[in-house]
């Protein structure tokens, strides 16, 4: 902390962004004010700060004057931190010895229209800069080894791929998955576009693999309780719910010989309790001891312990297995990994909300999901579309896009849900396919087919029949006696009311995120879009990892994809949560917390302020003083921030940094 | 400059995760605000020292804006919680030395609310106008 | 654009029917309704909801989302003059329905308002307005309804301004402070001309 | 007792007064009492007068509730359209300080002024509010059952619409005016399109006669195919429509409908032992004798 006291010696550095600063910040102003300021020795100015020579300048100028420290003066630590630390330890200074002032993301281009008003805040921004700056000190950041393990959670397409991924690059992962099959919503779907190969068909290979990876450590019907720890040493604790049944492994691992489930199904068929199948939208029956569909993995079979009245004819049936265990509990597991993967996913928006369609209100208008389970051979219907109603085939299906989406009223979304355009293109396709001469009408306001042959398939379908009408549904009636729906809307292409009697119509709702994601990133601490989204730490350059380091994203979780894009960014997120495990180590930035132990008075009123329990008391040298423990501690600082006696240093934010910025501002400046 | 329109100062004290984030968002955005405000980054508002305020005050500075995330969403945890009690006490404080608590403000802006730091920034400034110069700073002329 | 045809038939025939963004529109327009009609207009992205749900739609002409397109694009005259524009039953399930949250309903209203300003007003609204000045009511009593009244155990009089007639110089006042009287019988009178 | 200044605007008075006087006796009867409101006037007409000068309409409206306001009571009216005015208006001078003094300004030529003391409520929703009266309540004041008769709704567009600015929840597929109608011992029948406007609104009735008797022609094919005997609504310029429209769509189109339309009101009163004379039933352009014979 006090080697030699040395005057400092800053170098200023005033950036243009081409003209994103220069345009209405007068840099040269700010560049001769900067010079004008206490302990600064250079300050220079240029047209992009972060280009080559822009950092040659920092590097050349650390040497040439001697300088202590480096101000830039340019976009957000956010985005350039990095590249100007870089340049400060290149020009042989420690690289915590720079400081940014943010002249463009919350000055320029906020204040576009007061060049006065925006160089002023400029010049204030510096100051309180250069006031840091000078008390800046050679820090260094700690290294910790990285667990050589990683976990995904969800595992629909996109957790299943990143876990394969990660797998195969000889990773062992966890694949965390809530309910009892890993599949998520692609296993729902029956034809995927523009393609049109079969769902089920491209997806069950890869469900089959990581149930048998020898790097994959497959966790169904698990939840995660609880998060500790930090990038490269997560420690999670896993709540395996009871599932009333011991796979074969389990069984073996208790003792039991030969025994455990192996999918015989011999236990529903006498279970007496019956409920809806959640897997078909409830359109099917199940047993209170299930599974959703026979392709599952693992083929184990579950106890719905809600419906489930103990009369123990499963348990009979199941015999010398002895797989059923209907006292069964939750039990806990902890895990160490060094980098975690969230592919939570999406569920329907509730589009009975959106009163005016009539969803379930009258029996023939379904959601789009519900339409791929009636579509799909291995659905309720065994692929037969019929009407909820009377079990009649339809011969005419309105398909209504965004049902709930593009809607700011707020009670829909304002998003674009992206897919749906597609595969309702894909429906109309599949009623024409499926049921000769059903003609289907698609009321939009666009069709996005924005993929690779996504317009090709939007040809394919026009020129296969398909009614397009360009206008929002206004609402849908409902004849009593036959049941059939009427679809009003203007068809804004002729300028007149439609009124089309349909048979069925299809809402294709929006989407949102799934129930559980507000609880499971409050958990791994990643922040959300305003609508709920996880949010990634960038949107363009970094958009599958998130602000909190460790944790990526991949899938519908971060925002509306389609099959494509889920995969092609779990296998971005599995690449880049395998970098800090395969580099073996990571360093954490050097913010800790340090004792003043000469003002410590020992009253531990800052231990219960930690989150992270990084802060002790003990003795020494006969006192009673706080520890604290590096590598537990992440450095927000909480804990400086209540320190009645000022015993606390937080690294890199100081309190005579913090109170020399305050000072800057308030007491600097032009007299 | 004292002929001039009176340009208050203000200084805001906000964490990296949530508003300074949301206050870049406005940028990229282009939403635009009043310049007024001055920012100070830390990485968490747990981190920020009441007597960091009253020396902003002692100083002269007629407000004192202290944004972080939402409750719930704060990146360490609980750190905006903590702030926000020692806000509530600080406000009672300042009353008791003849300073309207209105001057000190907390918010909370998450990464995506770029509108709302806007909106927070033309409210401060505004406020703090009506308020006038802080009675500090008056006794100090 | 005049073409300079010598046939007066011919010039109406043949006129222009261009769109023309930069003459055509009044920038104002916009602005004036989405000041008097408290709505963000200007948001519409034409889907068609409110003529979907409009009751006069399928039995005129009427389209109300055309009234918003015009209203974006500043077509005050081709707005205002359309008798369409007095078809709207104000029933707002257009309101209720817009995606975008506009009330295309209270837009209408806004339009209405401007147009009454050039003296485009259907007679039965002038009358409305010279009931309430004389009578405080726009379907006042009569002999046949206060006979019923009186039945009824009721009053002849309403407790309205029926009953205390000394409240109707009050609402003359409002009335007057808008001129909206003199304008009544001034467009009413050039009507029976 | 809940007490409450009653507005009574135009129509009810003036044409339907049986509407008037049921509401008085029915209310009292679950424990509202309807307080005259001395001096007030047309409400003013929402499509009317909002047609043509949206200053006027509030300043007029906020002269009617600042009467209230003179008598410290909220205000309770029986017509959707009043209902528009007077509710809207208060509720949007409450927000909007910038339209409170426009109006205030013009108020301050007769000495009144607006202050946003009271709340506006339609008597058939403190009818089905639990705190006021509640369906229990109405159930209980019933002495003749409409039992066997098959009653169809139409709420009216004002009442509801736009939902952003009432308090109700729904405007698609409501369902407590029914309730209320069901506890009288009717049943209250569902017919297609029952949210459609009655077609009167917006000044199309004096427009566009035959336009707007289209509308309601199309209600009454609807609501004859679910085989009601009497329709119900809480409007009096909706019963207008649909009372004399039945005369003047025979009169245009040639077709007779023979539908009686009773304001809620009535029917209450109906139900709780008014006789047909004490509510004017014979004012009524369509005779609901079919009606009544089916109670009496």
């Amino acid at each position: 902390m006090a080697e030699e006291i040395k005057q400092p010696r800053i170098g200023v550095f005033v950036c243009h962004c081409g003209t994103n600063i220069a345009g209405t910040i007068d840099v040269e102003a700010v560049k001769d004010y900067a010079a004008t300021l206490p302990n600064v020795a250079v300050a220079d100015h240029y047209q992009y700060m972060c280009s080559t020579p822009g950092q040659q300048m920092i590097q050349d100028a650390i040497k040439e004057h001697d300088l202590t420290g480096v101000v830039v003066a340019a976009c957000t630590p956010r985005l350039h931190e990095p590249t100007f630390r870089t340049a400060t330890k290149e020009g042989g200074l420690n690289p915590f010895r720079f400081e940014m002032a943010n002249i463009r993301d919350q000055n320029s281009w906020v204040h576009m229209h007061d060049a006065e008003g925006a160089t002023e805040k400029a010049k204030d921004a510096v100051r309180i800069a250069v006031a840091k700056a000078s008390l800046l000190e050679d820090l260094y950041p700690k290294s910790v080894p990285v667990e050589h393990a990683a976990m995904v959670v969800g595992a629909g397409v996109g957790g299943i791929q990143a876990a394969l991924d990660l797998a195969n690059a000889g990773i062992k992962t966890y694949l965390i998955e809530k309910s009892p099959t890993v599949g998520g919503r692609m296993s729902q779907l029956d034809k995927t576009f523009p393609t049109l190969d079969c769902s089920q068909c491209i997806l069950t290979p890869k469900m089959v693999d990581v149930g048998r990876h020898p790097n994959i450590e497959l966790h169904t019907y698990t939840e995660v309780e609880a998060v500790d720890g930090y990038i490269g040493n997560f420690e999670i604790t896993l709540r395996k719910k009871a599932r009333g049944v011991m796979s074969q492994d389990e069984a073996t691992a208790k003792g039991i010989v030969g025994g455990g489930c192996n999918g015989c199904g011999d236990c529903e068929a006498v279970c007496p309790v019956i409920k809806p199948n959640p897997f078909e939208l409830g359109m099917a029956p199940r047993k209170a001891i299930y599974i959703y569909h026979p392709q599952v993995v693992p083929l184990v079979y579950t106890v719905d312990f809600d419906s489930c009245v103990k009369c123990g004819l499963c348990v009979e049936a199941c015999g010398d297995k002895k797989a059923i265990d209907l006292e069964m509990e939750d039990t806990f597991e902890t895990v160490k990994v060094g980098s975690v993967i969230l592919a939570t996913g999406y569920e329907i928006f509730p589009v009975e909300k959106k009163r005016e369609w009539g969803y379930k209100q009258f029996d023939n208008v379904i959601t789009s999901l519900e339409f791929e389970r009636l579509i799909c051979a291995s659905g309720p219907t065994g692929g037969h579309l019929v009407r909820p109603s009377d079990g009649e085939t339809p011969m005419k299906v309105a398909f209504l896009l965004c049902a709930g989406s593009r809607d700011n009223t707020g009670v829909g979304k304002p998003y674009c849900s992206r897919f749906c355009c597609m595969y309702s293109l894909k429906h109309a396709h599949q009623v024409m396919e499926k049921i000769p001469g059903c003609q289907p009408y698609i009321f939009y306001m666009d069709i996005r087919s924005f993929g690779k042959m996504y317009e090709e398939f939007y040809y394919r379908i026009q020129n296969e029949g398909a009614k397009f009408i360009r206008g929002r549904v206004a609402n849908i009636l409902e004849d009593p006696k036959t049941k059939n729906l009427h679809v009003y809307a203007e068809d804004t292409l002729l300028g007149r009311p439609v009124d089309i009697e349909v048979d069925m119509a299809v809402l294709a709702a929006a989407i949102q995120p799934a129930a559980d994601t507000d609880h499971v990133r409050h958990l791994f601490g990643v922040s959300c879009s305003q609508d709920g989204w996880l949010l990634e730490a960038h949107p363009k350059l970094n958009p599958c990892g998130t602000t909190t380091a460790g944790i990526f994203l991949a899938g519908v979780c971060q925002g509306p994809k389609d099959i494509p894009d889920t995969v092609a960014q779990a296998e971005g997120a599995a690449s880049a949560a395998s970098i800090p495990i395969h580099m073996g180590k990571v360093d954490l930035e050097p913010y800790f917390a340090q004792c003043i132990e000469e003002k410590c008075a020992g009253c531990g009123m800052c231990v219960n302020q930690c989150p992270y329990s990084a802060l002790d008391l003990i003795e020494k040298d006969g006192r009673t003083v706080m520890h604290v423990t590096e590598a537990k501690c992440k450095g927000c600082g909480t804990c400086g921030g209540f320190c009645p006696g000022g015993a606390i240093y937080m690294q890199h934010f100081t309190t005579p940094q913090i109170v020399a910025q305050i000072d800057a501002f308030l007491l600097g400046g032009e007299e | 400059m004292a002929e001039e329109e009176w340009q208050p100062k203000i200084i805001a004290i906000i964490c990296n995760w949530c508003s300074y984030a949301g206050a870049d968002l406005a940028g990229s955005a282009r939403t635009q605000y009043p310049p007024d405000v001055r920012a100070i980054r830390v990485m968490c508002t747990g981190r920020v020292d009441p007597l960091f305020i009253m020396k902003a005050f002692a100083d002269g500075a007629d407000g004192v804006l202290v944004s972080g995330c939402h409750f719930g969403d704060c990146h360490y945890i609980a750190g905006n919680y903590k702030c926000a009690k020692r806000m509530f006490l600080l406000k009672s404080v300042l009353k008791d030395l003849g300073i309207d608590d209105h001057r000190l403000r907390m918010t909370f802006v998450s990464a995506s609310e770029g509108a709302k730091w806007a909106m927070v920034m033309e409210d401060v400034v505004k406020t703090i106008k009506e308020l006038g110069p802080s009675p500090i700073n008056q006794l100090k002329q | 654009m005049a073409k300079g045809y010598n046939d007066p038939a011919m010039e109406e025939k043949f006129q222009d029917r261009y769109f023309h963004a930069t003459t055509e529109t009044n920038p104002e327009f916009i602005k004036e309704i989405e000041r008097l009609g408290r709505t963000h207009a200007h948001m519409c992205f034409q889907c068609g909801t409110c003529t979907g749900s409009c009751p006069s739609a399928p039995r005129s002409s009427y389209r109300i989302r055309k009234f918003m397109r015009r209203a974006v694009l500043g077509l005050e005259k081709e707005a205002l003059t359309d008798p369409d524009l007095w078809l709207c039953t104000t029933c707002y399930s257009c309101a209720d329905r817009c995606p975008r949250d506009i009330a295309p309903t209270d837009v209408i209203m806004a339009m209405r308002n401007l147009a009454f300003k050039e003296d485009i007003v259907p007679r039965n609204f002038l009358k409305t307005i010279q009931l309430i000045y004389k009578t405080g009511h726009g379907v006042p009593n009569n002999d046949a309804n206060r006979a019923a009244r009186l039945k009824l155990g009721l009053e002849a009089e309403p407790e309205t301004t029926h009953k205390y007639p000394e409240f109707i110089p009050g609402i003359q006042k409002i009335l007057d402070h808008y001129d909206m009287k003199e304008t009544a019988d001034r467009i009413l009178s050039e009507g029976e001309q | 007792m809940h007490e409450y200044a009653f507005f009574l605007g135009c129509i009810a008075p003036n044409r339907y007064p049986g509407c008037e006087a049921a509401a008085i006796r029915t209310s009292r009867n679950v424990g509202i009492e309807l307080l005259p409101l001395k001096g007030a006037s047309c409400c003013p007409a929402p499509g009317a007068f909002g047609a043509v000068d949206l200053r006027v309409w509030y300043a007029m409206a906020a002269r009617n509730i600042c009467l209230a306001e003179e008598m410290g009571k909220d205000i309770t009216l029986i017509c959707n359209g009043c209902y528009k005015s007077i509710y809207e208006v208060n509720e949007r001078l409450k927000e909007d300080d910038e339209l409170r003094d426009e109006a205030n300004e013009v108020l301050a030529e007769i000495d009144m002024e607006f202050k946003g003391s009271v709340d506006v409520y339609h008597l058939a929703e403190l009818y089905y509010d639990p705190k006021v009266c509640g369906v229990e309540k109405i159930r209980e004041s019933v002495v003749r059952p409409l039992d066997g008769t098959k009653i169809a709704v139409h709420y009216g567009c004002h009442l509801l619409k736009p939902l952003k600015e009432r308090r109700f929840t729904n405007s698609e597929n409501p369902m407590w005016i029914e309730e209320l109608v069901d506890a009288l011992g009717a049943e209250a029948v569902q017919y297609r399109n029952k949210m459609q406007c009655c077609g009167a609104g917006g000044g199309v009735r004096g427009f566009d006669l035959a336009h707007s008797l289209d509308i309601t022609n199309e209600k009454m094919i609807n609501i004859a195919e679910a085989g009601a005997d009497a329709l119900t609504e809480v409007c009096p310029f909706c019963q207008l429509q649909f009372d004399r429209g039945q005369v003047e769509i025979k009169d245009k189109f040639g077709i007779e409908w023979g539908l009686p339309v009773l304001h809620y009101n009535e029917l209450l009163g109906l139900a709780q032992g008014m006789s047909p004379q004490e509510l004017a039933l014979d004012l009524h352009a369509i005779d609901c004798k079919p009606f009544l014979d089916k109670i009496l």
